[in-house]
């Protein structure tokens, strides 16, 4: 099989899907000529040209309005946001407009629209340009919430997403995009809200997601050596949450951390040990740890940022502990 | 204004013919007793949540809406049943949201706030301030994208244009050129406050200067005005870019409904109320020779409009509840 | 000692400290010559003056943005937003900014600042306008987020954050304005991020906040008349969150559930929930149980409104359930 | 620009004394070495995060913040080293915050983008486009509240003027009369958009006009007049009410490290390094009578600066681990 990056996977996806529906165009700051911050349009614009990969001014509250309006006039927008820390200029449009004018006007029309939101810390960028805030898109009914951690999911949950008739926020990692994997030939296609065993095990569940299913790939393969199989279920989609997998593993294993590279409380973690405690309450032989970002607004200086945000480590220390 | 008003009714005169100009008061008519209607059934607890009427700014929707294409685009806020009303919305069909019921355009989830019908190109209809700006340039840019003639007409208030959302959508409809008439419905105020209390500037007009965006100001208490306006900016818009047209208008009743409207005067309300549009168009209409006899034919046409939409919305049934959990997503095509 | 209804209480505290310290002004829409959209600061305009009680353009964006701003100057704004879904449309200043100025520049400044925030459904203004999204704000460190449920603790609480060197959200319910409660005469002041027992009981606890512990009260109630005595516990502050008297209770019942009025998934219910089986998982004869809203848009029409939000049957049912 | 730059040359000679002459000689050049040596830092690994240069700039900040007196408050976005030295900060701190060091202005936690020292009344250092533009007025509103006669300068770029914050507060610093310059600094891109390309005016100045706010142009690339247009504004001002100040500048280095620049040709690059505003500077002073040995010996004392800078920054402790908890709340007055 083919080895992409992550990068590369999110391209040929884009570039896939507006091979094949003239519908489909991205907007967004520097998706352009620039080729895109982080060069996921790299050649976009040359090829489609200006009226599909549109260059817009820094106004994230009209690049998601203005996309959610073309989706109801029967276009399918991928709107690009720089960084998931700008979707909160675009907030509004996103939970109180993308996720409900299609129930608030009883279905009359559809609202094919996916977001593109890069996130994640780890780049010394800051408290406001660092955050993993997917949980808060995840709270919203009527979004859909997907953040893939391998190029193949990358790659399959994005087509899905753009051929989706509902908005689909597509949260990527920032330091992700070098990240090598296999991707199939051909057609690739991934369901929306069906998590994935990413790695078999029997001793522990890691339940995770994005850039943790890295982590904590790398923090399995060193337990590995200690004799400790973790099986690592992978969410990919926050909403729908897709529980099914990780607790038929649970009831397996016995034993359950969740890992998230956003803040703890009401985080990910939170919610995902309520259904678990809900649902397999009688076969957990100790409680679930939460592996999570210190409770702070990230620091620029490097060793405090990587203190606070979630390492190999941590995951093995809470493997152990659990254990 | 006296001279502003001859001319229009020189206009009416030589301009339109008599069925659109009858259509035309039947219309503001209708929009003015089904809001008085609304009112009473607000008081009578049928009617909840927010209601904005629209009882004094008719000629501004009528006008406006006169001269619209079937394929021409139509959005505005929360205060929205005159709007439907111009973009053909049945009677029936508003009242029956208004109250919740299944047979409401919106299946009555929208409610008062959320008229849309999208088969008459009327998308709504929106409840959080200026947000339907955008939306209505992305509708625009879909329509640009497709080659279509098709304008978009937004309107909104006064107070919209002191929110983020308008500047970002007026600077991107001019840098992309769209196909989009920006139509402010300056009623003076913005709930409480007045104009200059917001704005840098007492003429929203000026604001699109900004943009180097060309624009204009028409008597909104006038539909006729209003109407040769709206055709004139429409006309601009098709042959490229958008343009900001701003209708002096006022509401005569509170924001919403308990408005206790302590930041105006009932004089100047009184005195507004002298340039009703429709007492004004009335009395163009007869001036032009149309008959007493036949605009009373009307007003009892309307009267019966109603009451049949309230009979109709009463009587029809409420939503089931498994409606609680429908269109909230389309299906998706597999 | 004397019964006011919420309204009077918020009231009160706004009045008292704008007595008490002229640093302290409102700003938001309609604050002034309305007197409060929901009639809170009638009849501060005239008595404190245009200054004091600064009516603003509808731009919450720049509401929230000079309050931090004149904060940040030394001055202690108290910025209004008529509703907390408008609050979306100041995502930015009140996250990546309130949240984040003082720890992003070393503690160079403080942002003493309060935002209040109407919040809760039940009204029929349909999906927009009725969202209880309280959660998603506590999710940021660098903010406090208060919630009241009685006029006691709206008064106490309210004041406190006035006096706060800190960006407190403070959230009111716009169903609660005509609950009456006692209020003691005098300086009130209560604790920003302690929760407390607002009914005692031996079955089971009921963890909750602001309308839905009116809610839980009331269920308490016929749940007495058929003997089973609930411990309520208010949580009061999201974040902070303490769940000390929780924690205690639930040693003692057993049993708990937790009330909340906003969406169930990634809902405050779930960090609640995570925490009770991390601190006290042998304590609990069953799993611990979340009412919550239904996870729909919330429609105009009054019946599916109703169904949609927790009701005091389903309380009643959660309750009976867990015994 | 010639004629433009024989007034300024003028100017010079009659208005300003040598000692001020050269010491914004010397802060623009020391501005410049701080940002070439930054670079070089990056690229050594020692600098992480977005590291934004102020070449090209440096007439800017320098010429107007030159006539800002101490109750006079700056706030600028996140290309801020240079306003960090305009407002007096010492090329150590500097460094220091950097290279993510306890001994920087924000004690490593801010970084590049987060320069900030309120000593100096200098505010930052906002890494949101157009988010510092309400902070601003709420400092002006601060400083009003209070009776002071204090300005508050806020800057920003070409392209965050299409983002809604700053709609708003332009409009509400007009409607509030607050006292606060908006100094624009429009240096043809933000980012790999041209001007054109993102604002439906070429010239920033116009979209003041749509606030009624009494505006202004100046060529950024010379001190002299930067500073001369400044004093101008800032007078109008303290009599009362916000101004909008647009210079025009270039900025000859990448958005940030690693910009691919295809946005742009060398041609064009090459053109605006004609009008380098330390070259155009350096010019003029010689022209007014300063010798060239003053001048290289202020040059030297700024190479001495830099290196003494870099040395405080790497030899400076890191922050203790403690500091990952700390300042992010004030503590509480009980
Ligand atoms: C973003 C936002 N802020 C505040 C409100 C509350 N609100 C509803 S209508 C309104 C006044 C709008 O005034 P204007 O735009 O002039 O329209 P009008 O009501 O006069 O028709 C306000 C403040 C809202 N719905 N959305
Ligand atoms: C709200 C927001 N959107 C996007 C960005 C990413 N971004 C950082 S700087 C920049 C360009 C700003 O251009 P301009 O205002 O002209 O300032 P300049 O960089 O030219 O000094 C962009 C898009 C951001 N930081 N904030
Ligand atoms: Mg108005
Ligand atoms: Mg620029």
């Amino acid at each position: 099989m083919p080895v992409l990056t992550m990068r590369e996977a999110i391209s040929q996806a884009l570039w896939e899907e507006m091979e094949r529906d003239d519908r489909v165009f991205i907007l967004g700051e520097e998706v352009g000529v620039w080729g895109g911050t982080y060069a996921v349009t790299k050649g976009f614009y040359d090829h489609f040209g200006p009226e599909r990969v549109r260059d817009t001014p820094i106004a994230e509250a009209v690049i998601v309005g203005a996309a959610n309006g073309a989706a109801m006039a029967g276009l399918r927008p991928v709107a690009e946001l720089m960084t998931i820390n700008f979707a909160f200029l675009a907030m509004d449009q996103i939970v109180n407009h993308s996720a409900k004018l299609r129930a608030m006007f009883g279905g009359q029309f559809d609202v094919p629209l996916v977001i593109r939101a890069v996130g994640g810390g780890g780049r010394q960028l800051g408290a406001t340009h660092s955050q993993t805030p997917d949980v808060v898109f995840a709270h919203f009914p009527g979004l859909k919430v997907v953040a893939p951690g391998t190029p193949h999911d990358a790659k399959g949950l994005l087509k899905t997403a753009i051929r989706s008739q509902n908005p689909v926020m597509f949260i990527e990692h920032a330091t992700l995009y070098q990240t090598r994997g296999e991707v199939p030939e051909g057609e690739v296609l991934e369901p929306i809200g069906v998590s994935k065993v990413q790695r078999p095990g029997d001793d522990v569940t890691i339940v995770t997601y994005s850039k943790m299913l890295q982590v904590s790939m790398a923090a399995a393969e060193q337990l590995a050596q200690e004799g400790i199989e973790a099986e690592i279920v992978d969410l990919r989609s926050l909403r729908p949450l897709d529980l099914g997998p990780a607790l038929e593993s649970i009831r397996r294993t016995n034993r359950a951390i969740v890992v998230e590279e956003g803040w703890l409380s009401y985080g990910v973690g939170a919610e995902v040990c309520a259904r678990i405690y809900e649902q397999a309450f009688d076969y957990l032989d100790s409680p679930v740890l939460r592996v999570a970002q210190e409770e702070v607004p990230l620091p620029y200086n490097r060793t405090l940022e990587q203190m606070a945000l979630p390492q190999i480590e941590d995951v093995i220390r809470a493997v152990k502990e659990v254990l | 204004m006296t001279d502003k008003r001859r001319i229009a009714k020189k206009e009416v005169q030589d301009r339109l013919d008599t069925p659109e100009l009858v259509r035309l008061y039947h219309e503001m008519v209708l929009i003015r007793r089904l809001e008085e209607r609304a009112a009473d059934l607000y008081q009578a607890g049928k009617i909840g949540g927010f209601l904005h009427l629209y009882i004094g700014q008719e000629a501004v929707a009528s006008g406006a809406i006169s001269v619209r294409r079937p394929q021409d685009r139509v959005i505005t806020a929360y205060r929205d049943h005159g709007v439907a009303v111009a973009c053909g919305m049945s009677a029936r069909v508003i009242m029956a949201e208004l109250l919740g019921k299944a047979t409401g355009c919106s299946k009555g989830k929208g409610g008062s706030m959320h008229l849309a019908d999208v088969r008459l190109n009327f998308w709504g209809g929106h409840a959080i301030v200026g947000a339907h700006l955008p939306l209505a340039a992305g509708m625009a840019l879909a329509d640009q994208y497709r080659h279509s003639d098709a304008v978009t007409i937004a309107m909104f208030g006064d107070g919209a244009t002191n929110i983020g959302y308008f500047h970002e959508a007026l600077n991107l409809s001019m840098v992309w050129q769209l196909p989009i008439l920006w139509l402010c419905e300056n009623n003076q105020y913005g709930m409480g406050t007045a104009v200059e209390r917001a704005s840098a500037v007492p003429e929203i007009r000026q604001k699109a200067e900004g943009y180097g965006m060309p624009n204009g100001r028409v008597d909104g208490m006038n539909v006729i005005e209003v109407r040769q306006a709206t055709e004139a900016a429409l006309e601009r818009v098709r042959s490229g870019g958008p343009f900001l047209l701003e209708a002096i208008t006022y509401r005569y009743r509170g924001h919403s409904m308990g408005d206790p409207e302590r930041y105006r005067s009932t004089d100047e309300v009184r005195k507004w109320q002298e340039d009703d549009p429709i007492g004004i168009y009335r009395t163009h209409l007869v001036e032009a020779g149309i008959t007493v006899k036949k605009l009373e034919d009307e007003e009892s046409e309307v009267a019966v409009e109603i009451e049949d939409a309230v009979r109709f919305a009463e009587d029809s049934p409420e939503p089931t509840p498994e409606e609680l959990y429908s269109d909230i997503f389309a299906e998706e095509a597999t």
